[in-house]
């Protein structure tokens, strides 16, 4: 069971979907503890993304629909997360190559490039209460996982459900990184905004790799 | 909420476009992507100056563009670094064949996005050197944060650059000039409210009634601490002490001295603080050579300010000193 | 009410005390009486511009004194008319034995003081001319009221006479000048909300959430109507409307286009307004040939603005365009 | 039973009274229909009024201690009723003379004289919503009064009440003069803040009138 394009259109609607119903979550979020804007910077770059998805080539393979995402995100989103999340996906992306069928090794590579990226941008380490805090974690899951000789689905799971629980652990940290950074003691008690739509970004590459369409056309 | 606005997504687009018609002989504006240069196109054999960051710190950075100052700005959406692409744009419109500045405040953002910028023009054959500016002292510069901010320190860096740049400088000789400005330059500021961000439609923060935010940045990031309000003069002590303790001013020293309001403070209340900060730098020994009082730097409408001190030089004197003509800032022509 | 001040009674004193220290190669201060006038002191042989009025319009009036626009500023207290005492030792300070005009905005108070002022002055020997600014299209100028107030149009009329004045024409020709830009110059302002005035601790009046005031006076003054919130085009269209028809212009006449800030409100907004009123204009065939944006006259805090045209002929476009270096406006030097 | 300097003094030293206890009543009917600062000029005026009192000749006559209020007035005031009512006390106090002893003609030629010193400067009539308003009637009732033979005491009681009513008088008219003018209707319904002042100040005239001190002053 293997995901292919399709998998990879339906990640691609899936997240532009959260996003836009997360908006207000992740910019209060954002209130809380930077500018407020990160809602409304990801709504900008994922409705981008979605506008030029129903544009690509019918034959387009993983690694080139997830460099769109990377090319409109850092050319739509601005902020730091648009050049970091931009950059997750450029990374992601280059290390699939032309692949239209994704294993399990597959994911894990992309996963492992995607957040190797961030840091190269952003230079931050597990626990400075960023993006990375929800990367790390889903990186090491997903190779456990794959390890184990689980199949990309669950391999994706395992990733989103370490992603959700590392996004979870931002809460009592200090930041040392972006905004929050500014903040010293005062950011205890808030959930990093980027660790929390990275982790909905992972949750909804599980999500569309669970979903009968994206399974069995890995199938077909 | 209540602003004078039409679509809050209108809002970066319309003032540009504003901004074009106003200062027609001054600014040429383009769209898609958006970005400011001057309206005399670039200067052939001069060293090119592009600054820019999210909107809502008018007149920066549009506002300084001209002669004698910026070559190019390049705005975001409200309080969001602009992607990489306008920035490009407006690097390829400026470049005099000697090569383009960035001047670029501190924020993960601002700096990440000019980065893959700088990165896509030098694949143009434009070279491209990058100063960032940090002056706020109310955040610790150290390996635990992002590093301090830039907030109203810009203006001086970005005019100081700009007659470097204008008097023929070389690109390393212009970077200098500028990190030399920064490393000379301290800011602190207050907030008394917030700003509205337009497409948030609420204040960035609240504080009570008699409370003050020591330190805050310009987009309504939280400072060092809140205090309850005392008069104008202690809050000054509060802000110029930190500035002057941190940039280590002796006696017989001259400096720039800077106080910027945050766009929604009356020019009156700027006046009574310049008056004490005046008052604080004599008891100290230090010289005022240079001022500068007004709304520069702001935070679309909150109330508050910000004191800046530039240790001068002479150098730096007769740089601050030479003509300009940009909306914000002109003398001499 | 928070603000960046000490005692409520002192923000003027404060205020012109900190104007003098940041401006001292252009500007010298007088306290007890309180006034402000040009560093380099009298010219002999010049007519000499004094204006006044209360404070809370800053940068109006102490920051247009300087070469090329007034002579002295006599600052009342807040919003309140100074008294007859200080515009005395002003003109006194200023004279030039070449006659001292007067340039009052129209309210009782302004043109009672300043009319006590010319008696005493005149009694001292110094010759007199008096003109009352009455830009305000908000008010309607009749028998039944005091009269159309002055406002932000004060600016033009300050910035022609003072250069008709720095050319050398007579005491007759610069009030003539003066007369001519107020009758070619209409404004109409708007409110989203108040100033606090620092001794009443409270604002001015109230708006509701959704509601805006329009053909606001500076003082709060309420105006013509108060109309829910629209998008600031719609806003422009009224006032702007409201402003050409009072002027009567055509098409092909040719204009100075003012946007003014009323202290709170963000720099882009202006902006953003500018684009309208410039479209505007040009629909009906109406060239903008000069601009001003910014807060010029203002109402302490006041989140708002107003919309200024004066129609030029070739003297006023001369006028207009000839050197000033005051605190506030500043070009050819 | 004449009027004398003790009763100026009286007199100027109840209006300073009364102006500091009114203070807030009066920034409120202007914050109505005016610029909310009328109660805070009278104040620093006849603070500094009181301030000079104690300073004036032992001798000083009720003309020269009428003319330190007008002068101070005009030079503390400001706005529109520092020369308005600096003007009034200015034309009366000339219209006194050097006289030490007021009789009932002395105080009508007074309020005549303040009157058509606030017309003359102010040009206002009865109805245009102004100090007029309580003036007007004021010097009519104290003509009246006087014609009928009352003593000095009982013809200011009569212009103090005459002003009260003509204060009264102008809530439901429209302003001409001054801010309240700008209006138009909207000033219906508040009354005018210089009339009542002007009341207020005659009210206080006819009080140091009733009391024994003065009084007995003007019969010793
Ligand atoms: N150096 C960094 N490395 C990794 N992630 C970062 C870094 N700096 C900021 N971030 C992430 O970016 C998020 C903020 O994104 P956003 O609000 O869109 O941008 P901005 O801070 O410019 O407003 C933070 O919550 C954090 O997760
Ligand atoms: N032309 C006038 N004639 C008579 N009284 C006037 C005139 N204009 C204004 N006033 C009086 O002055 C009062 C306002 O005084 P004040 O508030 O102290 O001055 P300002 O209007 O300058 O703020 C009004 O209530 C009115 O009674
Ligand atoms: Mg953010
Ligand atoms: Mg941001
Ligand atoms: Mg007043
Ligand atoms: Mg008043």
């Amino acid at each position: 069971m293997t995901l292919d394009a399709t998998w990879t259109r339906a990640f691609i609607e899936r997240t532009a979907d959260v996003v836009r119903e997360q908006r207000a979550a992740l910019v209060e979020l954002d209130r809380e503890i930077g500018d407020g804007d990160h809602g409304e910077n990801l709504e900008r770059g994922f409705s981008a993304v979605r506008a030029k998805l129903g544009q690509q080539p019918e034959d387009a393979t993983p690694g080139q629909l997830l460099k769109m995402v990377a090319t409109t995100l850092i050319s739509t989103v601005g902020g730091a997360s648009g050049p970091l999340l931009g950059t997750a996906y450029l990374k992601g992306a280059a290390a699939l190559g032309d692949a239209t069928e994704l294993d399990s090794a597959a994911v894990v590579a992309f996963l492992t490039a995607a957040r190797d990226g961030v840091v190269l941008r952003g230079k931050a380490e597990v626990g400075d209460k960023t993006m990375i805090d929800a990367w790390t974690p889903a990186v090491e899951a997903a190779g456990l996982a794959a390890g184990d000789g689980a199949e990309p689905a669950a391999v994706l799971r395992a990733a989103a459900d370490a992603a959700a629980e590392g996004a979870a652990s931002t809460e009592p940290l200090v930041a040392r990184k972006g905004r929050a950074s500014y903040l010293g003691e005062r950011a205890v008690g808030h959930r990093d905004p980027g660790a929390q739509s990275s982790s909905l970004i992972l949750a909804a590459a599980a999500e569309a790799a669970a979903t009968p369409a994206a399974a069995t056309t890995g199938e077909a | 909420m209540k602003k004078l606005i039409n679509d809050p997504k209108d809002v970066v687009e319309e003032a540009v476009a504003g901004m074009g018609l106003a200062h027609p002989g001054l600014l040429r504006v383009s769209h898609d992507p958006t970005f400011v240069t001057r309206a005399s196109g670039p200067v052939s054999g001069k060293v090119a100056i592009v600054s820019g960051g999210g909107s809502g710190h008018e007149p920066l950075h549009a506002g300084f563009v001209g002669p004698g100052m910026l070559s190019a700005a390049v705005p975001g959406p409200v309080f969001t670094s602009p992607t990489p692409d306008p920035v490009v744009a407006a690097t390829q419109a400026v470049d005099g064949r000697a090569g383009v500045l960035y001047i670029v405040k501190n924020y993960t953002g601002d700096v990440l996005n000019f980065e893959t910028a700088a990165d896509l023009a030098e694949a143009e054959g434009v070279t491209v050197a990058t100063v960032v500016v940090d002056d706020d002292v109310a955040v610790k510069d150290s390996t635990y944060t992002a590093g301090r901010r830039g907030v109203a320190g810009t203006v001086v860096v970005e005019k100081v650059a700009g007659a470097a740049a204008e008097r023929g400088d070389g690109l390393e000789q212009v970077a200098e000039i500028a990190r030399r400005a920064n490393a000379a330059t301290r800011t602190m500021g207050v907030a008394l409210t917030a700003g509205v961000v337009p497409h948030a439609g609420e204040p960035s923060f609240t504080l009570a009634d008699d409370e003050v935010e020591i330190g805050i940045g310009i987009h309504g990031e939280p400072g060092r601490e809140r205090v309850p309000l005392e008069p104008v003069d202690r809050i000054v002590d509060r802000l110029l002490g930190a500035v002057l303790d941190d940039l280590g001013t002796a006696s017989g020293d001259r400096v720039l001295l800077f106080v910027n309001g945050m766009g929604g403070t009356p020019l009156v209340e700027l006046y009574v603080a310049f008056r004490r900060a005046a008052e604080l730098l004599a008891e100290r020994g230090v010289e005022v050579a240079r001022t500068l009082v007004g709304d520069y730097v702001t935070s679309l409408e909150m109330q508050g300010m910000s004191i800046t001190v530039t240790r001068l030089d002479d150098e730096l004197t007769e740089l601050w000193d030479a003509p300009v003509e940009t909306a914000a800032l002109r003398w001499g022509r």
